[in-house]
């Protein structure tokens, strides 16, 4: 599937939200084979999943269940990074043909992330610590420089779409900043579980929130430098993944095995349980939220549910079986 | 993708084809007290290995290729050079959709291998085709990588000089070389400094032990080769070091929920009665056996390791080191030494570590394990255990979310994980101390865990279990007594068995399982062969006479002479102290005993046996054979 | 005087598979991995056993070798022993030849045989008195043999020996031997060392103690010699082809280099050249234990790897001298330079073995070797009693008729080219070999004989006084120093008397004859320059080569050659002196046992290290140890 | 079956009998017979080893079959008792030859001759190919005792007993002949040669007479008990003299064997010799030479070919059996002794 190169900032072209033909291009990372376990027969395609127009997904790149995360490059839809348990995958030609970024001395990879601002500087966060490539993942070195020498697990990695090599990594310990590529790295949130997710809020890049194992949801409004947690949210239990609405600055969702969906549409200051409508002892595995406003839901051993009412009713969709690791939206590719 | 598993049920394919020759793990079980002359030795490790060969190769159904021929049985009538025609066919139908993981990679590479002059240029193109089209998941255990990177090695060795579009990896052949390489290196340097990860597994020793036979017989690089070839030696001395009469017991690494009650039954006692003839085989030995079958004839076990196995001058105790997996999150340590006490007799053999949780999956700390004749559905075994399940631990080892995973293992050959009546698995407030043949754990469960209670397996095959005033409980398991001390009030619960990790319903089989619901609690288990006193009761009353003084709060501690005269203090979260001397565990040695001895760090074992030495030393890459005249 | 040959047992019998023997040339296996290496060498192991068992006739006893190869099989153990029974039920005879296999008879069938049939064998061993014989080979069949059976049978009193000795002594008496035995293949070289035939008197017992032997000491040296005697068999062969020079050949085998029971063993370890007839005849006693041991593949490389040229040079010793002589065994330096094409073997001259001793030879590649003589050199044709006396305690003058019904017809004809001679004295660089001969007067025989073999092509004599040939591949220049003629070579057919003597007569074979070239002068001198044709243009290129190259040469008073090699090197040689090369006179003092890219050791060390590539062996006879290792 | 029996000078018991009585001695015969091309490892198809002399004057074989026995010694207490000298070593027998033992080791190989001391029957002395060997148990064991005899040079072919004092030997060798009076402890050389010195007897009737034979020095004498040696004129010295008999009825009266010379006697102590070929095989090679110490009866051991016997010391032969042999050596037993 050869993708035509386009070369376009990512988030400046959030041009009004088209209803007929959605303006963006929607992925999800998902393993479809239940109870795979190494060694197992793979019986069903797992991997990275586009949307179609049609509301169905195709999917494309290899039979891999344990793909993690995705990302662009910007400047050309067939640049694309997985992260997966063999650590970074790269292909340059739209998912036909991959390359394994890493040797033996990093594994796991639990998300990638491409400076927009430096579109060959990539980002790993690894279940060890963090690498970072220059030259397109063509290689791949540890940057670890102000991690802890233990602790420095990191689940999640984000780059600030406003400048390059400002980048927030969130860590078994905490929540780590850097603004030199990644050459030193400061801690500017300390926790005592790992930092699940972070997210760069679409509408005001000064606005970051995190979703943590044990601190709750947190939110930063200048950059990521200082956090507080936001009052209406449970901190007891692990909270798995934080989403904007891009459609509403106000509106939010996280997702959480113990608690189901939780969501937010004014800010972030009252936050309620969205569970009626999927099934009972919820185990959300991952929400998301694309580019129309509507809202996902994955839940663990069930399959994809969706919500054009920000979670009050949900419907299964037809991605059966589904485990969703990672959602991602891209501007549409001009083809 | 979670946690590996590996002794699956037998590869589904058995039919029922009549068999001339009676299959070993359906005969008597051998008694054998000593190595037989060397060419008896060597003869009689070919005509097993030939009975392996045949028994596969019977069960191969022309007319039904696809439901009786997996890669095992194409390898194995490859070697035997037989119905190369079926196996052309069936290499291509299953190449036409190639599965993925370090399980399907070795068995494609002994394919390959045991084909590269036989099968047809087809099969031979469809087999390296699958190498391009089908992403290969490394996985994420030590067990996964050898498998891994052996395959890859020699795929790469092979297929040299092949652009990186050809491989699934998106690297050259040359690429996949130095990568395989540089790890299997790494990982051999490791283990000959700090010992093995997956020490002692019960059912893992195939997946190391089969990419090494592998790697000794078709690398070509020398050095690779001669690696192979040491490592094989490496595990098959400890294999023979640590058996009892050829049967694999505690601690392991890894075992699963049949094999750490049903000791014999494990694809170790395969390679025992394989390489050493002193056991019966496993039922189909063990499925995955099949695949060491077929160049195994390549591989020659030295003799001092056969006589290891089967020729023990007297007691000894066996003290080595080994480490935990790796740890992700929650220790200061990457991965924390294991410090390994064994204690073997004729008639049972006593085995534990310090009480670390090596593996948070499938671990088995400590147990005494008596010597049957025939060990077939015995349970010969006994200790005691925290059963601890908990998301934290599983994200200390895996890069997993706290909730799916506790739940999650029980689909995947774990089936008893979250179960409060397991009797698999180590816990991080369990603290043991061996001496000789006395084992004190000792546990203080933190508060608000899964679960707040420890359990105690007692055999259905003890006799004479009788719960004395004394508070001892005695019983006699096979030609040894034992008496276990619990220290905390407890009541009895029938042992539910599990065939194997992947069985789906626990059988009643008899036995029973002491559960004791406090906190802050403890074993003693003190074992004695039958030979040393004049009857049971005279066992009991010494035991009885034995100082014995405990307490559990604040934290568990036992004053305790043993049976062997030993004056032990030991309190939980402390170091244990014998005859007023603390333990330094900071002098202990990668191995140290009458038989395996090697130095931290050294990279190098000395193998010994009477006169008989053999020395691997991975610095020079050296197998050096001597005999004192 | 009890010298020995071994009686080849051709056995006609008729085959069904057929046999390596007769079956197309063989070339080396491409994939040398230990799993093909080692199944190949297993197929071989089980032809040679399957050609014996495919004989077996119903209607007919079964021989001894038969009756082993069942035992080998498991098959009908109880007609097997109703056969041994037989067999030993009559008077024994055949010396050490009996001993080894009827050992191999005694542990192949521990488990099999009756009781009677073992207690047959036993009882054949206190009344049969086999002898101990003369020689190196016959000793170590000897003592291997009573060491095992003493293993067997370890607490017998002396009345229930041969030779009056307890279980106790024959073992100590037997392990004496054998232990100071490897102490001198060790330390100052095997004495019958290349023996084209007697490799399976060395071989077979190794093998036996190897995979017999309880004491693991032994048993790791048996394993240890036979380790040794197969690297260097694959060292010294060319494509599998043993050549010279040889402590011990014969009339055959030193022409026709191929047609040698050491061939078998190329066969058997590294399946590169066709087996002789009958594999050897002895090659069964080898193949019945040949499952036991396994050829590291590192040997198989040193054998078939024939990439680049390489130069061994090795200490030997001769056989024992009772008499006239100052040494008790000559030191031996010896000279190999393997070429893909040829290579040119020798030692320095001198008597090594009064018998069947082999000096010198240039030996071209034959891509099938089998009937072609494809060798050339020069002997001094010598027969002399007191010569034999140094080495037989036997008297003078009836020893030369003796040795002809020995089975050595040629010791005592002048036109032999089989033999050593106190008169020779030879010097090789690389492929240039210069024999000089001093011929006292009153020797037998005055004159020197040059082989020249019927399977040479273009043999021309030149107007410069060199010979110049084509063998095979390459290039032979050949100069005799002194006037010659031609004789045709006759052969010797061997006429049916008696049961253990042997007559012979002289033949001359049809079609086309081996030449010798007749020198009859006592001062006397052979050149032999080789080279590969790929190196020249053409074949007259390479004789002009050889033309040009600066020759001086006088034979009086004593025959001396100054030349300058093909190779460049300036070579001075005078008969007596120390030959000097680019002016320095070569130092054989600093000759080591071993010293070439794949055999090395110390004079004196009991230790060889056995390399190609990055991949080694050592042998430590100190510790009784084999390392292997690979080199970075 | 052991019997003591006072060593007696055997001159003593000789020359009460003459030939044609019930004889004193038993005659045993060391060699092989069909031993053209006999090598190790052929088929034996004959008896080879100890002959007896039969009553009927034949001779039938004994014991084992061994075909390479050189020569035997007999204990003087037992003639069952004796030792032989043969390829594999010292066999020594008690029982007449059935069963055997082999004293020495490895160590020790091809002995040429053995020889009992008479005056200390519990010690042999063998002549081995590189040196000497002693045994002091009659056999049972033996070590080398070889100071004073020279590195290289020290192959020996006979070894006799000066039967007047025990210790006192002679031993015949490729450098000379040696002497030793202290039971072989220190041996000095009494005749340097350049070949082997292939025999050494003492004279029956004046123990200070010796003769030798040799390969390239001809025949020597001593008159005074081997301390000095002088050539014997009148007999070749460019061939190989193979042994030399003293008749031990008659004074005077010595007969050479010779391969290549065929048999040379002397009637005048060795002052004139005589060729004695005639009546004997066409090609004579003689190997061995005895007299019968019973009735002066000559013998000659023809190589290849049979025992012949000569009434009338050599002028007329005829053969005495053993057809197509080699007999080694042939040796007289006093029969008191059985």
């Amino acid at each position: 599937m050869k993708l035509p190169r386009l070369l376009l900032p990512l988030f400046g072209l959030l041009a009004a939200v088209a209803t007929a033909t959605p303006a963006y291009d929607f992925y999800i990372c998902a393993n479809i084979n239940r109870n795979y376990v190494i060694g197992s027969k793979i019986v069903t395609t797992n991997g990275i999943f586009q949307r179609t127009d049609e509301g169905g997904w195709r999917h494309f790149g290899y039979n891999d269940t344990s793909i993690t995360a995705v990302a662009f490059d910007p400047r050309d839809r067939n640049v694309i990074y997985t992260t997966a348990l063999n650590g970074l995958w790269r292909s340059l030609d739209g998912g036909a043909t991959w390359r394994i970024c890493n040797g033996w001395d990093m594994t796991e990879g639990r998300e990638v992330a491409v400076d927009p601002n430096a579109p060959d500087h990539v980002y790993v966060a690894f279940t060890d610590g963090i690498a970072v490539s220059t030259d397109r993942a063509q290689t791949l070195v540890r940057r670890e420089h102000g991690l802890p020498e233990r602790g420095k697990f990191t689940q999640t990695i984000k780059v600030d779409h406003t400048r390059a090599g400002r980048v927030l990594a969130g860590c078994e310990v905490g929540i780590f900043l850097t603004e030199d590529g990644a050459q030193n790295w400061r801690r500017v949130h300390a926790t005592t579980d790992t930092v699940n997710d972070l997210q760069q809020s679409p509408h005001d890049p000064k606005v970051w929130v995190a979703a943590t194992q044990s601190a709750g949801a947190l939110i930063s409004r200048d950059g990521g430098l200082t956090w507080t947690p936001f009052s209406g949210v449970p901190t007891e239990r692990a909270l798995y993944n934080v989403t904007f609405d891009v459609t509403n600055p106000d509106r939010l969702a996280i997702g959480s095995w113990a608690h189901g969906v939780l969501t937010t549409e004014d800010g972030g200051k009252t936050w309620t349980s969205r569970n009626a409508g999927l099934p009972e002892n919820p185990r959300v595995w991952r929400v998301g939220v694309d580019p129309a406003g509507r809202l996902y839901a994955s839940v663990f051993q069930e399959t994809l549910f969706h919500s054009d009412d920000f979670g009050r009713t949900w419907h299964p969709n037809d991605l059966a079986g589904s485990l969703v690791n990672y959602f991602f939206t891209l501007p549409k590719a001009a083809n | 993708m979670k946690a590996s598993h590996f002794f699956r049920s037998a590869p589904a394919l058995l039919l029922a084809v009549t068999l001339s020759a009676q299959p070993s793990f359906e005969g008597p079980a051998p008694v054998v007290t000593s190595v037989p002359a060397e060419d008896q030795r060597l003869a009689a490790y070919h005509a097993r290995v030939d009975e392996v060969l045949q028994w596969r190769a019977g069960r191969v159904d022309l007319n039904n290729i696809p439901g009786t021929m997996d890669m095992a049985s194409i390898s194995i009538l490859l070697t035997l050079g037989r119905d190369i025609e079926a196996c052309n066919e069936r290499v291509l139908q299953m190449m036409a959709e190639p599965g993925t993981g370090p399980f399907w990679m070795f068995p494609a590479v002994c394919v390959a291998f045991t084909g590269r002059e036989l099968l047809s240029p087809e099969a031979r193109a469809s087999i390296r085709e699958a190498w391009r089209t089908t992403r290969q998941l490394r996985g994420d255990t030590e067990n996964h990588w050898v498998m891994y990177y052996a395959s890859l090695y020699l795929m790469s060795e092979l297929y040299p000089n092949e652009p990186a579009e050809t491989w699934y990896t998106g690297r050259s052949s040359e690429e996949n070389l130095a990568e395989a390489r540089e790890w299997l290196i790494h990982w051999m340097d490791t283990t000959t400094t700090v010992g093995q990860g997956e020490f002692n597994t019960t059912h893992y020793i195939g997946e190391y032990a089969i990419p090494m036979l592998f790697m000794a017989t078709w690398a070509k690089d020398p050095a690779m080769k001669q690696r192979g070839r040491m490592m094989l030696d490496w595990m098959f001395a400890e294999l023979a070091a640590v058996s009892l009469n050829g049967v694999l017991r505690g601690p392991n690494a890894r075992s699963d929920e049949g094999s750490v009650i049903e000791r014999w039954n494990a694809l170790a006692s395969y390679f025992s009665w394989l390489l050493f003839g002193n056991t019966p085989a496993p039922q189909h030995y063990g499925g995955w056996g099949l695949y060491f079958a077929p160049m195994a004839k390549n591989y020659v076990l030295p003799e001092v390791i056969h006589r290891i196995a089967v020729e023990r001058d007297g007691d000894y105790v066996q003290r080595d080191r080994a480490r935990t997996r790796r740890f992700w999150r929650y220790s200061d340590v990457l991965s924390p030494p294991v410090y390994k006490t064994n204690y073997l007799r004729h008639d049972y053999a006593v085995g534990s570590t310090q009480g670390i949780v090596n593996d948070v999956i499938q671990a088995h700390v400590w147990d005494v394990t008596w010597r049957e004749e025939d060990p077939r559905g015995k349970h010969p075994t006994m200790f005691s255990l925290h059963p601890h399940s908990s998301g934290r631990m599983m994200q200390a080892q895996f890069a997993t979310h706290p909730e799916p995973m506790p739940v999650g293992v029980t689909f995947e050959g774990k089936p008893s994980y979250d179960s409060p009546d397991k009797v698999l698995g180590g816990s991080p407030y369990e603290k043991v101390f061996q001496d000789l043949d006395t084992v004190i754990a000792l546990y203080d469960i933190a508060p608000g865990e899964r679960f707040e209670h420890i359990n105690g397996f007692f055999s259905k095959d003890l006799c004479d279990l009788t719960e004395d005033a004394s508070g001892w409980i005695f019983a006699r398991g096979g030609n040894a007594y034992l008496a276990y001390r619990p220290l905390a009030p407890y009541h009895w619960i029938p042992y539910l068995h599990y065939k194997g990790g992947w069985a789906k319903v626990r059988d009643d089989l008899g036995g029973q399982v002491l559960t004791s619901p406090h906190l802050k609690n403890g074993t003693i288990v003190q074992a004695a062969g039958a030979d040393e006193f004049e009857s049971f009761e005279a066992f009991k009353a010494a035991m009885r006479a034995l100082p014995l003084e405990f307490k559990l709060e604040p934290v568990p501690s036992v004053r305790f002479t043993t049976l062997r005269g030993k004056n032990v203090a030991f309190t939980y979260g402390e170091t244990p102290v014998v005859d007023g001397v603390p333990l330094d565990y900071a002098k202990w040695k990668l191995f140290e005993g009458p038989y395996l001895n090697a130095e931290v760090g050294g990279r190098k074992l000395t193998v010994t046996h009477g006169r008989l030495q053999r020395v691997l030393d991975f610095n020079t890459l050296t197998i050096k054979d001597s005999v004192r005249e | 005087m009890k010298k020995l040959i071994i009686p080849f047992l051709l056995l006609a019998v008729l085959v069904s598979a057929q046999p390596s023997f007769t079956g197309p040339m063989l070339a080396p296996p491409a994939d040398t991995r230990p799993d093909t290496l080692r199944r190949a060498y297993h197929t071989r192991v089980d032809e040679t056993l399957d050609w014996y068992l495919n004989a077996v006739d119903a209607a007919k006893p079964l021989t001894r070798e038969q009756a082993l190869v069942k035992l080998v099989r498991g098959q009908d153990a109880t007609a097997v022993s109703q056969r041994i029974i037989e067999l030993l039920s009559v008077p024994q005879s055949g010396d050490m030849f009996w001993m080894f296999p009827w050992t191999a008879m005694a542990f192949t069938g521990r488990d099999q045989l009756s009781p009677e049939a073992r207690a047959a064998i036993r009882e054949a061993w206190r009344t049969y008195f086999p002898m101990r014989g003369d020689t190196e080979n016959h000793w170590v069949m000897y003592y291997a043999s009573l060491f095992l059976m003493t293993e067997l049978y370890p607490d017998d009193p002396g009345e229930t020996w041969f030779n009056g000795k307890s279980s106790a002594e024959n073992h100590a008496e037997a392990k004496g031997f054998l232990l100071h035995w490897m102490d001198l293949a060790t330390t100052i070289g095997q004495g019958e060392f290349n023996a084209t035939h007697y490799i399976g008197e060395y071989a077979i017992p190794m093998l036996y103690l190897a995979a017999w032997a309880e004491d693991p000491a032994m048993r790791q040296r048996g394993r240890m010699m036979l380790d040794l005697l197969m690297a260097e068999l694959a060292d010294n062969s060319l494509h599998g082809v043993l050549r010279g020079p040889n402590a011990r050949t014969d009339d055959t085998s030193v022409l026709e280099r191929w047609n040698a029971l050491a061939t078998y063993f190329s066969w058997a370890m590294y399946g590169h050249t066709p087996p002789p007839s009958g594999y050897g005849g002895w090659g069964i006693y080898f193949a019945v234990a040949a499952h036991h041991y396994q050829p590291p593949p590192l040997f198989h490389l040193i054998a078939t790897d024939r990439e680049f040229d390489r130069e061994q040079h090795d200490h030997k010793r001769s056989r024992r001298r009772w008499r006239y002589s100052d040494v008790e065994m000559m030191p031996v330096y010896k000279t190999g330079y393997i070429r893909r094409d040829y290579a040119v073997g020798s030692y320095q001259g001198g008597v090594t073995d009064p018998i069947q001793a082999h000096v010198w030879d240039v030996t071209w590649r034959e891509d099938d070797p089998r009937g072609v003589h494809n060798t050339m050199f020069s002997v001094h044709p010598h027969a002399s009693a007191r010569v034999l006396q140094m080495y037989f305690t036997e008297y003078p003058d009836w020893m030369i008729d003796l040795l002809a019904s020995q089975g050595k017809p040629s010791y005592g004809v002048a036109d032999k080219i089989l033999g050593c001679s106190p008169y020779e004295q030879v010097f090789q660089d690389l492929d240039t070999v210069i024999a000089l001969y001093a011929i006292a007067p009153g020797e037998n025989f005055q004159r020197v004989n040059g082989f020249f073999s019927r399977n040479l092509r273009d043999v021309t004599e030149d107007a410069s006084g060199w010979i110049f040939a084509r063998g095979g591949n390459a290039y032979l220049a050949y100069r005799p120093l002194a006037p010659y003629t031609w004789d045709d070579l006759l052969g010797y057919r061997q006429l049916p008397r008696g049961d253990s003597g042997y007559v012979w007569e002289r033949f001359r074979p049809e079609g086309p004859v081996d030449r010798i070239l007749v020198s009859p002068h006592a001062n006397n001198g052979t050149i032999v320059q080789a080279a590969s044709a790929d190196e020249f243009e053409s074949f007259e290129a390479f004789q002009a080569a050889i033309r040009a190259l600066p020759l001086e040469f006088t034979l009086e008073p004593r025959p001396t050659v100054k030349f300058t090699t093909l190779r460049g090197k300036k070579v001075a040689f005078t008969y007596g002196e120390t030959p000097v090369v680019n002016g320095r006179p070569v130092d054989y003092a600093r000759w080591k046992l071993f010293e070439g890219p794949h055999l090395n050791a110390e004079l004196g060390s009991r230790k060889i290290t056995i390399s190609h590539g990055r991949q080694h062996r050592v042998l430590d006879f100190n510790t009784v140890t084999t390392s292997d290792y690979v080199t970075p | 079956m052991k019997k003591k029996y006072p060593a007696i000078p055997l001159l003593l018991i000789l020359t009460g009998l003459l030939a044609g009585a019930t004889p004193v001695h038993d005659l045993y015969l060391f060699g092989a017979v069909n031993i053209a091309g006999r090598v190790a490892g052929s088929r034996d198809v004959a008896k080879n080893g100890v002959y007896g002399r039969q009553a009927d004057g034949s001779f039938a074989h004994r014991g084992i079959n061994y075909p390479a026995m050189l020569t035997g010694s007999f204990d003087p207490r037992d003639s069952q008792v004796f030792h032989v000298a043969a390829l594999c070593g010292v066999m020594t027998t008690t029982d007449g030859g059935h069963t055997w033992r082999i004293g020495t080791r490895w160590d020790m190989t091809e002995p040429k001759s053995v020889m009992v001391d008479p005056n200390a029957p519990d010690t042999v002395y063998a002549a081995l190919p590189d040196g000497l060997g002693v045994s002091t148990d009659r056999g049972h064991s033996w070590s080398r005792h070889e100071n004073g005899l020279p590195e290289r040079g020290k192959y020996t072919q006979v070894v006799t007993v000066d039967r007047t004092q025990a210790g006192r030997v002679f031993a015949g060798s490729e450098t000379g002949i040696y002497l030793t009076e202290d039971a072989a402890h220190n041996w000095r050389r009494v005749f340097p040669a350049v070949d082997t010195v292939t025999d050494i007897r003492q004279s029956p009737h004046d123990p200070k007479h010796w003769l030798a034979v040799s390969q390239s020095a001809g025949a020597l004498v001593s008159r005074d008990g081997g301390l000095t040696w002088t050539p014997l004129t009148g007999i070749p010295d460019q061939q190989a003299l193979y042994n030399v008999a003293f008749d031990p009825t008659r004074a005077g009266r010595i007969a050479i064997a010779s391969w290549s010379l065929g048999l040379l006697t002397s009637e005048d102590d060795g002052a004139t010799w005589v060729f004695r070929n005639d009546g004997l095989p066409e090609k004579h090679h003689v190997w061995r030479a005895a007299v019968d110490p019973d009735n002066g009866r000559l013998y000659a051991a023809i190589d290849g070919g049979a025992l012949y016997g000569s009434d009338d010391f050599g002028r007329t032969w005829r053969s005495l059996g053993m057809e197509d042999s080699r007999i080694q050596s042939l040796v007289f037993v006093p029969c008191a002794q059985r």
